[in-house]
């Protein structure tokens, strides 16, 4: 038996042994080993010794291969951006506990007094009102008092919109408001909404609107009339 | 031995004396209305009007002894209250300055006091939508009650209102002293306008 | 006979001080609120802050010695308060005739104090959209003021909301001792934590 075969190879010693394992190798910070040294010191050791052993040598190729993939795995992860700050942690402070006190308070019964006397005089206006519901929809002055020109031309313009209206429900009969003023500006909506309200008095359109989506469904013609739906 | 027993326990029974005048004190302070003895046997934790009875007398007689600003009565119907002596008043009434409400729960309290009972319904067609939230407050504070008859609510004045503003418990009596003094304050708003205008 | 005189005279000045005594407690119990040496000289009708403090320091004095559940504490700035000791509060609670704010709306309010001037947009992003309802109920109760700007309100605690506290009037101020009571606050939490843990 010859000393040699029991001799561990030289690059099973330190440093070369970390090329060598593998397990040795996860546990270390790649920064920290010098490739270049382990690789030039490995050669030097391989060509004085004469033990010229081509597994090894594949062995050293792969782990520096290795060794280099995980300082550019490193580096990439460096060049990652940093995580935005988040929005600094408000300070949110205790809740203030009120102190129990008694304290007088300066309401007297003539102060309620006073003010009732408003809120009687708000509940005569209130039933004042309830005793004229009619008509339902306001008279043309209430609403433009100031556009007597508006006024005068409000027969005119309710034919027109009308015949627009006759137009434009065909078959169906009935038309969504919104389709109705679809690009109009807001005011020539409001003056149609006023001339809707005209027509319907007159009972040749019929208005209901639907509560969830707000949306307003004008019902024109015959149809109208006999399905009790109308509601001005 | 046993001398110093009967002393320990005096010494116990004296303690928890103290506690409970101290949380009756406690009470009516707060308060800052009558108590009934039910509701200070509430906070007593104990259903003997007896013993609530004399803890209140116990409490008015030291108030009594020390020359306190502050009187405890006894009212009829056996309530008790604490309060400010009223030769004091006109030397601190001008530190008084918060009013019971604002002006919006103030009316609807004005109103549902007028009218009473009356539907919450009523209330907030009168009132309108604001009131909701003025009702909720009103019975926070122990002003209002509200009753459920079917699906509405018919809502009342409380004892408490009527203790604060001098009032008669009884609704009847209550709304005709209330219409009283109002008819009074109307004449005398109409004499006013008359001398101004 | 000389004797008798100095006694009478003792007499008459020992009379005077209850008097004078019962009428800072007057002030004190109908005012619910910090009071000021310079609001309770006006009261006593004197200038003389050094009287009205020592008056003031008897009256705490006596309330400390009987086992009474209110305190006279002194606050800052020389204002002196009467109020239920807090141990009293859980028990007597229920009695009390005004909307008690829960934790929720008291958070919020604590949060407005802290940061005011604070916009109500940037307090409902902080609390949720529950302080909506906060903001309005603490308004009610005037414990906060909102104006308007532009688009949004900015929120602000009320000199009530100072009082109350017996917290400074200038806001920088007030912040600065608001930091600390709720440092403090953290401070018995942590302990309490510890204690608990």
């Amino acid at each position: 038996m010859s000393s040699t075969i029991i001799k561990k190879p030289f690059y099973l010693r330190p440093p070369w042994n970390i090329l060598f394992e593998f397990h040795k190798l996860e546990k270390l910070t790649p920064w920290n080993i010098n490739i270049a040294y382990l690789l030039t010191t490995f050669l030097r050791e391989m060509e004085k010794t004469g033990q010229i052993d081509f597994r090894a040598s594949g062995v050293v190729l792969d782990s520096s291969a290795l060794i280099y993939l995980m300082k550019s795995k490193l580096l990439l992860k460096l060049e990652e951006p940093p995580p935005p700050p988040g929005p600094p942690k408000e300070f949110l402070p205790p809740p203030l506990f009120l102190p129990l006190r008694h304290e007088l308070t300066s309401t007297t019964i003539k102060h309620l007094l006073e003010v009732l006397d408003d809120v009687l005089k708000g509940e005569k206006i209130l039933r004042l009102g309830k005793t004229t519901t009619e008509p339902v929809l306001p008279t043309p002055s209430e609403i433009f008092p100031q556009l007597d020109i508006y006024l005068m031309e409000i027969e005119r313009q309710m034919e027109k919109l009308y015949a627009s209206l006759l137009e434009r429900v065909k078959g169906t009969g009935i038309i969504e408001f919104s389709t109705l003023i679809k690009g109009a500006e807001r005011i020539e909506a409001i003056r149609t909404f006023i001339l809707l309200l005209f027509l319907a008095q007159d009972g040749r359109v019929g208005l209901w609107q639907d509560e969830e989506i707000e949306e307003i469904y004008i019902t024109v013609g015959v149809s109208i009339a006999e399905n009790g739906k109308i509601n001005n | 031995m046993q001398k110093m027993e009967r002393l320990t326990i005096n010494h116990l029974q004296e303690e928890k004396r103290q506690r409970e005048l101290a949380l009756l004190e406690a009470a009516l302070y707060v308060a800052g209305r009558p108590l009934t003895l039910k509701q200070l046997g509430s906070i007593l934790k104990t259903r003997s009007k007896k013993k609530v009875k004399n803890l209140a007398k116990m409490l008015m007689e030291e108030y009594a002894k020390r020359k306190s600003a502050l009187e405890i009565l006894e009212l009829k119907d056996e309530r008790y209250v604490l309060q400010l002596k009223a030769d004091f008043t006109p030397r601190v009434r001008k530190l008084v300055n918060r009013p019971l409400l604002s002006a919006g729960p103030l009316k609807t309290l004005s109103y549902i006091a007028y009218r009473q009972p009356v539907s919450q319904r009523k209330v907030v067609e009168v009132r309108g939508h604001h009131a909701y939230g003025h009702i909720k407050l009103l019975k926070e504070m122990g002003l209002v009650a509200s009753e459920k008859k079917g699906r509405s609510a018919i809502l009342k004045t409380t004892e408490y209102f009527a203790d604060y503003f001098g009032l008669s418990h009884d609704t009847t009596t209550m709304k005709r002293e209330l219409k009283r003094v109002f008819e009074d304050f109307s004449k005398k708003e109409i004499n006013q306008a008359a001398k101004n205008g």
